[in-house]
């Protein structure tokens, strides 16, 4: 199902954009051919394995690797040692401090060393080998305990940025941020209806299936080439530079298929030991982590504390907001509250708003991104207590979000988007309101939950080189891993701008040194940004091909159009010239065709996303069935419609884990107690009923097709639609994340009187 | 410590490898003979990356030992299609973008396969159950069971008829 | 470490008989990633799918005949074998995954002794014999007598598993199983339970047996429950009673599947879901004898 | 005359000030009058900022012309998924 606005899109027809054409790398993936990080092997490779914390905060006293390095097959050893911190600090995501400990671990899962051997078996027995000697502290693991008075501290020297007077001492709140508009007193005392609640989130993980891993071959001659899969290489190769004082030009990163990041990729862990082993033992070192060490030792998202609290009129009108949002940020600081700031209104015009956030240090793992980074959480508190507003004023939970829905010229409070252009909000509400699901009959403890979100999405740069070939072909390569189908729109957009069939084009991803520079796939950027530099480069080449054209036919350019991916000759005195009789040419007209788009892109377009979610809680156990879901986005303008579906549909269902059973579950000591997929439970086939995708589709005008990022936002509504989809169920408010059957049995125990 | 010398059928052809006593079938799969379309997600039989068919049986090669296939006939992604000629479910994969990022889409398709062999005319319930071993992250798995459901049409009414690309 | 495959149960005893440090494995379901987190490190695995008394899946008089290391899914698999112990197969049905189920014995889901276990449960209320060998010859005793605690087993180390021996339920009498898990497939019990009711001509319960598992350091049946509807007709109060029982028979712990207060209270509401589904289950055996 | 809102992590190098009105003609001057008046805040800001010009936000700032432009407001530098 498909919304168009009455505003066209910024041209009036496509031929191939909005189409569905099996992508171009997928043959490869349903036979097995694809290769993927782990997939790559060299000549003389070696396997290298990292000893990791096996305590959540410790001060190591030493090292000792002189029995380690004795083991048979082993080739080389690395501690903190090898990696001189660099002289500049390049702040989050503190990758030289992160990647290996030095004076203390901070997690559970921090590597401490790393070994190369023959084989991965000798590798993992030599690192068993090595004596580290630990002096094990007290770790501080929730919000709560790192910020008890006198807590432990994670970093001796962590002074709170952005207190209004200076700090005297050190705390584990790495920044407080804060925004003010309006009155927000006199906005509270407008308001008919004051609800003010704290939620809580766990820390969730990504999930995706294909562990990190990477192939680092390191020449005597101080270069490196380094095989992996990551979001983006050109950052693999400027953190992996960093991290050993290396110019970054020694390094060359070759991308391999990437199977999901999701935010987790947009950054390294392994690559830097890797180089430097293949460096030590003078052979190629591979590395790939177990699912374990991907739990303990990547980058999940954070566990949040928020209280939200949001007055309105009986009208529906909202009149005040205060937000108090305090995230985790792992065991170094991350930006993770401010960009939570960033999203918890951004959905309402709301006149009086003050918003407090904070960056909470804890011994777990460094958070980073995760599919709209921050927003989920931020999303969960205020759609809950919209919700909440709407059942007390007796207002349809959609016209109270219309009411109060920003839109173009407002201006984002966040400093974020800035000032609203052209959005979809308004829209993807009125879809869900005028979709079947919002109708259907209710059985008992069935509920019905309604939730909006937003996500700003990023721009950035991209580069893009587009060579046509003599047969008449196009090979598009830019600088984007692609993760979720990004080489069939950008295969799109090329054909729509040579006019040529999408199966003429061949979408590649080039490596470091074959493609100009391209930021990290990420903040739904790729279609984007990277799709502007395509855009950029088959425009060029369309002016090369009538030059070309020109000269065949020894006539004005001016006399030529291109036209269905032929030149064609205004006064029809020539027949069409189609892109494989130019390049057949192109030695006698000036040599071959190419050409290449790059840009520092703007204007992204913030996106919206508004779901239905209906579910039916089991009164006796708790159990939550999700019985149908429905998901309205604003796309823009659906390149490849399939592949934005299935970015609905995957946040949707990425959500719903978070909202029913994902988390991160500590021991007292810090210690993981869910490190695999057992028990850090994603949702199977059999958790989900079809989610049915509304794409509304409200061009960007900042992109010549209209694009917006269409990745993200999917994740943002899930939590509070569930929790709202309860409550309607089953009566009860459920504020902690997530909301497994424990929670939901013990929530319907206290409403019931029962002492469960 | 001495290696094992095995013997087996893999996706119709002879095949021989050496291997540790406790090395897992699918390290044996990706390491020694090079099949590396089976992939690892978690090695210990949760997201169902690895699943191949080992003397009919639908299983996780990572929760096998690499002896086991001693005499054995094994099936991976490698060996579903027949030639260029792809199996129905491969089809239906491609023409109904049902994966995304790729990486659980070996191990779905072999499972699906499985299923369309012992039920060739599933419920979508009955698909939603037989994939349960088979972790997606990408798709929320909607576009892969509307694939498998068509690709099962598709085999009764054309019964050996795959698609070419 | 050495890999071997004897061809009958006398070549694995003497096997298990040269190497101390063995371990006997069908599945290899639990092995694996016990070997991969280094909680085991035998130097022998001694696989039993080999012998043909241990993939055996039979029934002569009156006893279903069911090798250690016959993959459950020959049990979901079997019409006749689920039609006759419904609750057994739905068990053996809802270990892990199809790839699991395809490898995964009774042998090893008994023998790794976890309080989750999900075939135990069943056999226990069906009163399963195992019969064990070892160099003494062959034994044979119930299944409860098999599980000392968490993980632990009565066996001794030059001893595995033949086969399960369960008998034929009579008319009138069937099984049931449930277990509680947040998802709906893929996790381990948070708690489960199996019951087999036995009704006499008027629909009464004759006897009614109750195994409760994830709720105790090992799978428990519950007498008190059990006493509370011998001889009579199952009804709400009655069944409101034998929750309550349930539930105190229970000695859960806190860890990451669930809470004490949780298991306790949804080890009651199995207990009366899988006892009202064997007694329907019994009475309509009866009407089609 | 350009109205200037400092994000948090400048209001450090201004003594706690939020708002500042200045002349200027591009981003490059203005950060150059912005140092004058605050020492260190151009160094700080080395570390990567973005602006949103009259509503408009840019990621990488650095030359833009602000020629007929009222307001610049500092961001932190953006991040996403």
């Amino acid at each position: 199902m498909s919304v168009v606005t009455e505003e066209k899109p910024i041209k009036q027809s496509y031929k191939y954009v909005g189409t569905r054409p099996v992508r171009h790398d997928g043959l490869e993936k349903v036979n097995g051919k694809a290769r993927f990080a782990a997939d790559m092997t060299k000549p003389r490779m070696i396997h290298g394995h990292v000893l990791r914390s096996p305590y959540a905060h410790a001060r190591i006293l030493s090292i000792d690797t002189t029995e380690a390095e004795a083991m048979p097959g082993v080739k080389a050893i690395v501690t903190e040692s090898d990696f001189p911190l660099p002289k500049k600090d390049e702040g989050f995501p503190h990758r030289s401090k992160n990647l290996i400990a030095r004076d203390k671990v901070r997690y559970e899962g921090q590597a401490v060393a790393a070994v190369a051997a023959n084989t991965r078996r000798q590798a993992k027995e030599a690192a068993a080998k090595i004596k580290v000697n630990y002096e094990e502290l007290p770790s501080v693991i929730t919000v709560d305990e790192a910020m008890a008075e006198d807590a432990p501290l994670v970093h001796e020297d962590l002074l709170t940025e952005g207190l209004d007077s200076e700090p005297t001492k050190p705390s584990n709140i790495a920044k407080r941020s804060f925004f003010e508009q309006g009155d927000l007193a006199a906005g509270f005392a407008q308001a008919d209806v004051v609800f003010e609640h704290e939620f809580t989130t766990k820390v969730v993980h990504q999930g995706y299936i294909e562990p990190h891993a990477c192939v680092a071959d390191t020449s005597r001659d101080g270069r490196s080439e380094i095989w992996c899969s990551s979001q983006g290489h050109f950052m693999v190769r400027s953190a992996t530079a960093n991290m050993l004082g290396w110019e970054t030009s020694k390094i060359k990163v070759i991308p391999a298929e990437i199977g999901g990041g999701f935010g987790g990729k947009t950054t390294i862990y392994l690559e830097p030991l890797a180089v430097k082993l293949s460096e030590k033992a003078d052979h190629p070192v591979k590395m790939v982590m177990s699912r374990d060490e991907v739990f303990k030792a990547t980058g999940p998202t954070p566990g949040t504390k928020i209280r939200v609290k949001i007055g309105a009129k009986k009208n529906g009108e909202i009149t005040a907001g205060k937000a108090w949002l305090a995230y985790e940020s792992g065991a170094f600081p991350g930006p993770w509250g401010l960009l939570g700031g960033w999203c918890v209104f951004a959905c309402y015009n709301i006149p009086n708003i003050q918003i407090e956030t904070l960056e909470v240090v804890v011994n777990k793992p460094v958070n980073i991104a995760y599919r709209a980074p921050s927003a989920p959480m931020a999303a969960f508190a205020t759609e809950t207590v919209i919700d909440q507003i709407a059942r007390d004023i007796k207002m349809d939970p959609i016209e109270l979000r219309l009411l109060n829905a920003v839109k173009e010229g407002d201006y984002n409070h966040s400093d974020m988007v800035g000032t609203f252009q052209r959005i979809g909000l308004r829209e993807t509400l009125e879809a869900i309101r005028n979709h079947p699901n919002y109708k259907i009959p209710l059985g008992p403890n069935q509920g019905r939950g309604i939730a909006t979100g937003f996500w700003f999405n990023i721009a950035e740069s991209s580069s893009a080189t587009v060579n046509l070939t003599e047969d008449g072909t196009a090979v598009v390569i830019t600088g984007s891993p692609d993760i979720g189908g990004s080489r069939a729109s950008m295969a799109l957009m090329a054909a729509e701008e040579l006019g040529i069939d999408p199966k003429l084009i061949q979408p590649l991803v080039g490596d470091t040194e074959a493609v100009g520079f391209t930021d990290v796939t990420e903040g739904s950027r790729a279609t984007f940004a990277t799709g502007l530099a395509v855009v950029r480069a088959c425009q060029k080449l369309v002016v090369q091909l009538k030059e070309r054209a020109s000269i065949m036919w020894e006539c004005s350019v001016d006399d030529i159009e291109w036209v269905d991916g032929s030149a064609v000759h205004k006064e029809g005195k020539e027949s069409p010239l189609t892109i494989a009789k130019i390049t057949g040419k192109a030695k006698k007209t000036g040599g071959p065709l190419n050409a290449t788009g790059s840009l520092e892109a703007k204007g992204q377009g913030p996106a919206f996303s508004t779901q239905i979610c209906d579910l039916e809680v089991d009164p006796e156990t708790g159990r939550v069935t999700i019985l149908r879901y429905t998901t309205a986005q604003d796309a823009g303008t659906a390149i490849h419609p399939s592949y934005v579906e299935g970015q609905m549909q995957g946040g949707v269902a990425q959500g719903i884990g978070w909202a029913l059973n994902e988390e991160y579950i500590h021991s007292k000591k810090g210690v993981m107690e869910n490190p695999g997929f057992l028990d850090y439970r994603i949702p199977v086939a059999s958790d989900l009923p079809m989610i049915e995708t509304i794409i509304v589709e409200v061009p960007n005008p900042k992109h010549p097709y209209g694009v917006r990022g269409v990745g993200e936002v999917g994740i943002v509504p899930p939590v509070p639609a569930v929790a709202n989809a309860i409550h309607n169920a089953v009566g009860i408010r459920l504020r902690d994340a997530p909301m497994s059957p424990v929670k939901v049995l013990k929530a319907l125990n206290q409403k019931n009187g029962i002492n469960g | 410590m001495s290696r094992l010398h095995i013997e087996c059928e893999i996706n119709g052809d002879d095949a021989e490898f050496l291997c540790d006593a406790d090395e897992s079938l699918l390290d044996a799969l990706r390491d020694e003979v090079g099949l590396t379309g089976t992939k690892e997600g978690c090695g210990t039989g949760d997201c169902g990356a690895c699943s191949i068919i080992l003397n009919g049986n639908l299983i996780c090669a990572c929760l096998a030992f690499a002896p086991e296939a001693q005499g054995g006939v094994i099936e991976t992604i490698e060996g579903m299609a027949d030639g260029d000629q792809l199996h129905p479910l491969q089809t239906a994969f491609l023409e109904h973008a049902a994966l995304q990022c790729g990486v659980c889409t070996p191990g779905v398709l072999i499972t699906s396969k499985s299923l369309l062999e012992s039920n060739p005319d599933p419920t979508e319930t009955e698909v939603r159950y037989a994939i349960a071993g088979n972790l997606c992250r990408c798709t929320g798995y909607d576009k892969i069971v509307k694939a498998i459901l068509v690709a099962a049409k598709e085999m009764k009414q054309n019964p050996m008829k795959g698609a070419r690309l | 470490m050495e890999y071997s495959l004897p061809q009958s149960v006398e070549e694995a005893l003497s096997t298990l008989n040269s190497e101390s440090n063995a371990t006997v494995f069908a599945g290899a379901t639990d092995l694996i990633p016990q070997l991969r987190g280094g909680r085991a490190e035998p130097r022998l695995l001694v696989d039993l799918k080999k012998i043909p008394s241990l993939m055996n899946l039979s029934f002569s008089k009156g006893t279903w005949k069911i090798g250690a290391a016959t993959p459950v899914a020959s049990i979901k698999n079997n019409e006749k074998l689920t039609k006759a112990l419904p609750g057994l197969s739905e068990a053996s049905a809802l270990i892990g995954s199809d790839q699991i189920q395809n490898r995964a014995s009774l042998g090893g889901n008994v023998c790794t002794a976890s309080p989750g276990a999900d075939t135990v449960p069943s056999l226990m209320v069906n009163d399963a014999l195992v019969v064990i060998a070892s160099n003494e010859g062959s034994r044979t005793i119930p299944v409860a007598d098999v599980i000392t605690g968490p993980g632990s087993i009565s066996l001794g180390s030059g001893e595995f598993i033949i086969e399960f021996l369960v008998p034929q339920p009579p008319p009138g009498r069937s099984d049931a199983y449930e277990r509680f898990i947040p998802r709906t497939e893929m996790d381990i019990a948070v708690v489960d339970a199996a019951a087999r009711v036995s009704l006499d001509e008027r629909g009464n319960c004759q006897e009614v047996r109750l195994a409760i598992g994830a709720a105790a350091p090992t799978i428990i049946r519950v007498p008190a429950a059990e006493r509370i509807l011998k001889g009579k007709k199952i009804n709400d109060e009655l069944l409101a009673e034998v929750m309550e029982e349930a539930s105190k028979a229970c000695r859960p712990i806190n860890d990451k599947r669930g809470t004490i207060e949780y298991r306790r209270q949804v080890a009651g509401v199995l207990a009366k879901r899988v006892i009202l589904l064997a007694e329907k289950r019994a009475l309509d055996k009866k009407e089609i004898k | 005359m350009i109205k200037v809102f400092l994000g948090s992590n400048l209001k450090n190098f201004t003594n706690g000030v939020e708002e500042l009105e200045l002349e200027a003609t591009s981003v490059k001057s203005l950060i150059a009058e912005m140092d004058r008046r605050y020492p260190g805040i151009a160094d700080a800001l080395e570390s990567g900022f973005a602006l949103a010009i009259d509503g408009e936000v840019i990621a990488n700032p650095g030359y833009e012309k602000l020629a007929e432009v009222s307001e610049v407001r500092f961001l932190s530098p953006l991040r996403g998924g």
